[in-house]
């Protein structure tokens, strides 16, 4: 047998090409980052600019569609002087915390109902059916349906926000469960994990990130519940402030008030996103991405 | 030498004793094909386990041997006959078990230690004591440096052997391992043949061992059974009366272990050699 | 013929009973022209969809004509339905101590919707009892059913909505009539002038190239207004599909026997009503605020003179 | 060795109890669908008794919430005596046109969607904030919009199906292209497959699973999406027959409404069940329920 | 007897030759563990195939074997060196190789047959004729009866043979396999031995077999490649110049093949034994 210790020499140009080679690693990484902000800037930079352009021109009739700029000097307005309904955070915390307590319940409801639903064929088969005839029930006749049984006040709009959600969340997680490898079921099982146990255990983690995917979607939706709400009829709130908007065939108080839902919609995206590369760091990432 | 087949107990049709740990009592299972037909997987199949014993199982692939241990688990149930596990019919998935499964069934999403401590965390053990006996066995399946690493991040083999700790440190009084060691280079094998048999003989459980390995399942079992070509029922039955305990470095250079391994060898051979001519003849 | 779209803004709804009604009695046909109705509850969409060209009349209040021209939208009435706007203020059972608007002191008054005609009309009622904006909250509810739950929990003190959710509230007694504007008179009484209502408008643009047109769809319109007031409320309701009094035939008979009087015998825009509108308006609508309106502009009665 | 081919006795006696066995499992089967069956309707019936009792002693009050005898006359002389706008199967088929458009387009175009930018991470990276932007603006502000641009006829109900579906399917499809198994993947490739034939051998198949969970929520979603798209505006439909009732007071004929498109969702979701149970035929049942 | 430890050709820092079918050039590869470090996998890795050359790679488990047959693939990017395929550096999946996965990686949406016949469908040939060499395939491997069947409706033995066909019927010119054949039962494994030799010999293809039978790579392999523990790098390489053709089921009686399985088998355990005793160290 030949010594096979390498030289010390050896190890040592060894280390340095390995250093090299991670910062250069690093370094394609900050410059693709660099790059996908770039072209998202230059997406949205083309499309106000054409957007602009084709109202200055009368190509988009900006009394329909509104203009960039016009936009921009309605949200500024409601930000230096306040909407008609008072001061615009405050507009924008009543919606807020309608979207919240409606995606929150509807998201709890419909993990919980499709867990339950998942994890039991007797009531799957027994209950789908109901909940499908539920899903087909037009969101805005149930909105009249809750502002006459629970009223107008924020109520009505957190249960319409809940039946946005609800559906979304419900299906996911249903098929979650199913999806739920059966191997590592019976692996819980049999090491002793109690039918409780083994749905926060495993049933839950293998379901999470198809109820992630839908909780991505149903906030925006919890979104549009609460807007619809306030359109049927509202104090307070963004849904109001489009609502008024459009009775005055202000366009541009419509599209500003789209854009500050958007906006809101994106931090709370960003917030699962960061809550979801939590919860998945165990994901092996694909092939390629992996060696350092 | 008391080497003989045990055939005997496979056509008796006697109801197994009821002290047995394991009985599986003339079953036949059958599975649906994908067109529409029945396929039987194993036929009248009797096999008994004593408290305390350790029997080998082995086979042609594709005869029906982790369909058996799925049986016994509970995970699957018999078309006709019946299964017992301590004396009472298997209904359920029963806790007394452990089960190393064939193919990969860790949790993906736990690190080593957390895939471990998962058994005496569902019974109930206090955490501490929980992961303090995780770390003692991840440490006895040489582990210790991916303690915190994820399934995905390990190697093969070192998946096995977490497998083999999770299910270990439950101490099981009833232990069934579909082929765990074929992942595992010689070295880390007898290692963990050696830790299997610690076990065994403290616990004085009993042992269902599926194995391709003659010579493993000679080297470790009371009772080797040889299992014919699909629809699989048992063919013979062997008694290894080797002395224990049983060192696994040494034991095949044992003159009574290669005459067992191979009379056991020749029953088998012919048995294989009939599968696959069958599964050529309908080749094509 | 081309065929004629025309957005109803509720096609059930009593104050737009012409259009269906023209509709149901042949009128349109006899004329040789072939009208389309849609249904559009939201006043913006039809008025959008009219501006941009998709369709060519709407049936709808006369206050959006002003209101676009403030926007450099031009559009007019050419058959004024209603002289009277059908609404009323009606107020709880439950606060017999509102007896007038100069008792909304602290109350939240119903309104269909923000810059609505209700909006309008409640708060110009409350500054002509010498209420100044801020003394009371306007809560939009929609109308129907949506209006009178607000009503039951409470929620409005007093609001103000058109038939049959009127006739509704007053049946169950669960609200009282406070100012009634279902008749021209009354309507004087309350906003000091008639005010026209429920018309039908087109683009002015549309009108120059499309005069015959115009004709014969005025031609149509004026004789159904003759049948209304040449009908009982019981003849009238025959003509009308059955789904728009499914709920109760008797209240939507009563209702409209109440209500019938707000329309216009000939389709003519009384000469003072344009003037009521304006001043309205021009009250409460920060659009119209420092604009000059050209009143000529937004309705004319040569297509009505000319009926046959 | 000793002799192993059983006696023919007992060979026969096996076959006999497997028979036995056999029909055993049957009747269990058919025995469990009854009982689906039968709770299904029982749940019905204590529902529906407890609302016609509750009307007809006032506990509920049927000027809002309707009662089922009404509904039930209502529906019946829609039946027989047609709606205000027409027959009612023309309502129905009108209705269930733009649904039907609405969610093949929505579908098709979250499909898509989902697999290019589940395949592409710079386009996912890019595009993905634009997405989440559109999935915020409310569906009943686009719907006027949509009025605006596309017309009173069907495109603009079409669109608002498309947009209700759209989001659903395509944050499922992406979430499912990303979760295909890399190893599969790998396989393919290796086995000489072109990125297209591996979105269409590989990922397809594996995402399918999550693409058909949306489906089933979101054929509801295109029905509310055209519904309420009939309610902004439109002279046929189920959304305008919906809307004639609110405006006249008529709630046994808003919820005849909900419940003939409840039936049209049942009917559609029967189809889709069908398809899926074809589809995934491949897959393994759950341990307990395999053997025969 | 030419058996000699070929350990030059890891300590030569020279470029291995360019004519090589697979040639890796002192690479190194390192994953980010869960705790933010960095682990290496394989280090200082140097190993060369020639065309038409059979190596077998044998280690202590988690010693890197199946990364190394990532890197060839293309799978895995190494943090410094450079791998050429057939002289070209990869840079994607190469459609010139064949790999038999460790774990399972057959698509369980498709039959069996399905299965075998993806690799030609894929590569443009006509449906009816990958049809007929995918049925011929299975017949090969002893499935006939089985064509229609999911691969969940297979054993775990049968679901390898099935990746076993789906590799060969590609007829690769570059062949990787990672212990292909350990779920196989002896008799069965001999057979796909003597398969696998066909192929290539037939073919001409240059084969990488990684394995834990280190009689297995000895009956096969023209080379012999002893990995140390991991961080794995080459210990030694043997060059095995048995007498070919080589027949399975005899070879191992042998008197050659019994000592220089002998030599390897020494080399060999005090690599597991030190990588053992390494992770036992730091077990807990
Ligand atoms: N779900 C199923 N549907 C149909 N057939 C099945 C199913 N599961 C297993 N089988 C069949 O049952 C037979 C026995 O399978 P089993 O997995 O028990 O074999 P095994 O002895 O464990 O083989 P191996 O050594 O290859 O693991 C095989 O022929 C297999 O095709
Ligand atoms: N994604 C990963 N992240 C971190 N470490 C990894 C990853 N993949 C593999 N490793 C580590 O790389 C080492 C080599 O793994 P590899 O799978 O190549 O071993 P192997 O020689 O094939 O072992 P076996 O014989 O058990 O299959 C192991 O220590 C493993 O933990
Ligand atoms: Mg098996
Ligand atoms: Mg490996």
């Amino acid at each position: 047998m030949t010594a096979i210790s390498p030289t010390a020499d050896h190890a040592a140009v060894r280390d340095a090409s390995i250093a090299i080679a991670e910062s250069r690693a690093r370094a394609r990484l900050r410059h693709r980052h660099a790059m996908v902000i770039g072209l998202r800037l230059a997406i949205l930079i083309v499309f106000l600019g054409l957007w602009e352009l084709g109202a200055d021109y009368n190509f988009i009739d900006p009394f329909f569609f509104a203009s960039p700029s016009g936009i921009w000097q309605q949200i500024w307005s409601w930000i230096t002087e306040g909407t008609s309904q008072g001061p615009l955070w405050l507009q924008i915390y009543v919606t807020l915390e309608e979207t919240f307590l409606g995606f929150v319940i509807g998201a709890l409801g419909g993990i919980a109902a499709g867990i339950i639903l998942g994890r039991n064929r007797l009531l799957a088969d027994v209950f789908s059916i109901y909940i499908k005839i539920a899903n087909s029930v037009p969101r805005v006749v149930l909105g009249s349906v809750f502002i006459i049984a629970l009223g107008l006040g924020m109520a009505s709009k957190v249960a319409l926000a809940v039946v946005m959600v609800f559906f979304v969340v419900f299906a996911n997680a249903f098929q979650g469960v199913r999806e739920a490898d059966r191997a590592m079921i019976a692996n819980a099982q049999i090491l002793g994990a109690s039918p409780f146990q083994i749905t926060t255990s495993v049933i839950i983690p293998s379901a999470m990130s198809w109820i992630l995917a839908s909780l991505h979607v149903s906030f925006g939706f919890a979104l549009v519940g609460a807007v619809v709400g306030e359109f049927l009829g509202a104090k307070q709130g963004m849904g109001l402030l489009i609502s008024t908007a459009q009775g005055a065939f202000n366009a541009n108080g419509v599209f500003a008030a789209m854009i500050i839902l958007a906006v809101m919609a994106l931090v709370v995206e960003f917030i699962i996103t960061r809550f979801e590369n939590y919860l998945v760091k165990w994901r092996p990432a694909p092939f390629n991405e992996q060696g350092a | 030498m008391q080497l003989q087949p045990m055939a005997a107990e496979r056509l008796s049709q006697a109801a197994p004793p009821a002290n047995a740990a394991i009985a599986i009592d003339d079953v036949t299972l059958r599975f649906v094909t994908p067109d529409g037909h029945m396929m039987t997987a194993i036929r009248d199949f009797t096999m008994t386990v004593a408290h305390g014993e350790f029997a080998c199982v082995v086979g042609p692939t594709g005869c029906g041997k982790s369909t058996t241990l799925n049986l016994v688990t509970g995970l699957l149930r018999p078309t006709t006959g019946a299964v017992r596990v301590m004396g009472n019919p298997v209904t359920d998935i029963s806790r007394d078990i452990g089960f190393v499964f064939q193919a990969d069934a860790l949790f993906p999403w736990r690190s080593v230690i957390d895939n471990v401590a998962a058994g005496p965390l569902y019974r109930g053990t206090p955490k501490a004591e929980a992961y303090e006996r995780a770390r003692d066995w991840i440490g006895r399946v040489g582990l210790g440096r991916f303690e915190k690493h994820y399934p995905h991040q390990l190697s093969g083999g070192m998946r096995k052997r977490v497998a083999l700790a999770q299910t270990f440190i439950n101490q099981p009084k009833i232990l069934l391992m579909d082929e765990p060691f074929s992942a595992l280079d010689m070295q880390t094998r007898t290692a963990m043949q050696d830790e299997l048999l610690g076990l065994w003989s403290e616990q004085k459980s009993s042992v269902v061992f599926v194995t391709h390995d003659l010579e493993e399942a000679v080297a470790l079992a009371d009772k080797v059974y040889v299992l014919t070509a699909g629809p699989g029922t048992v063919k013979s039955v062997y008694r290894i009366d080797l002395p224990r305990p049983r060192v696994m470095a040494d034991i095949r250079y044992d003159p009574k272990f290669v005459e067992i391994a191979k009379v056991i060898w020749n029953d088998l051979r012919e048995e294989v050699q009939l599968g696959q001519s069958r599964t050529l003849q309908t080749g094509h | 013929a081309d065929k004629i779209t025309i957005i109803v803004g509720g096609m059930e709804k009593q104050i737009y009973l012409p259009a269906v009604l023209a509709q149901q009695l042949g009128y349109f046909k006899d004329q040789g022209l072939d009208v389309e109705l849609v249904n559009s509850r939201a006043g913006v969409e039809a008025e959008n969809e009219l501006l941009a060209g998709a369709v060519q009349g709407v049936v709808g209040f006369y206050d959006h004509t002003v209101d676009l021209q403030s926007k450099g939208k031009y559009i007019q009435s050419i058959v004024q339905f209603s002289q009277a706007p059908g609404e009323v203020e009606l107020v709880s059972a439950k606060h017999p101590e509102i007896k007038s608007p100069a008792d909304f002191k602290g109350a939240t008054l119903g309104v269909t919707g923000l810059g609505s005609s209700t909006d309008f009309l409640s708060q110009y009622l409350a500054v002509r009892n010498g209420l100044k904006p801020g003394d009371y909250t306007l809560l939009p509810v929609g109308a129907g059913n949506t209006f009178i739950a607000a009503v039951k929990q409470d929620q409005i003190q007093a609001g103000m909505t058109t038939e049959p959710t009127i006739a509704q509230l007053l049946k169950t007694g669960e609200a009282s009539v406070l100012v009634d504007m279902r008749t021209p008179e009354k309507t004087k009484e309350a906003l000091g002038g008639p005010y026209p209502a429920a018309s039908f408008y087109v683009q002015s643009a549309w009108l120059e190239d499309h005069k015959d047109e115009a004709q014969k769809l005025a031609n149509a319109f004026v004789k159904t207004m003759k049948f209304i007031a040449t009908h009982s409320a019981e003849e009238i309701a025959d003509k009308m599909p059955k789904d728009y009094y499914a709920g109760n035939r008797d209240l939507y008979v009563q209702g409209l026997a109440g209500g019938k009087a707000m329309f216009t015998p000939d389709g003519r825009m009384p000469a003072d009503g344009p003037p009521t509108v304006l001043k309205v308006l021009s009250t409460f609508s920060k659009s119209l605020q420092g604009k000059q309106i050209d009143l000529s502009k937004t309705y004319t009665t040569a297509f009505v003179d000319a009926a046959k």
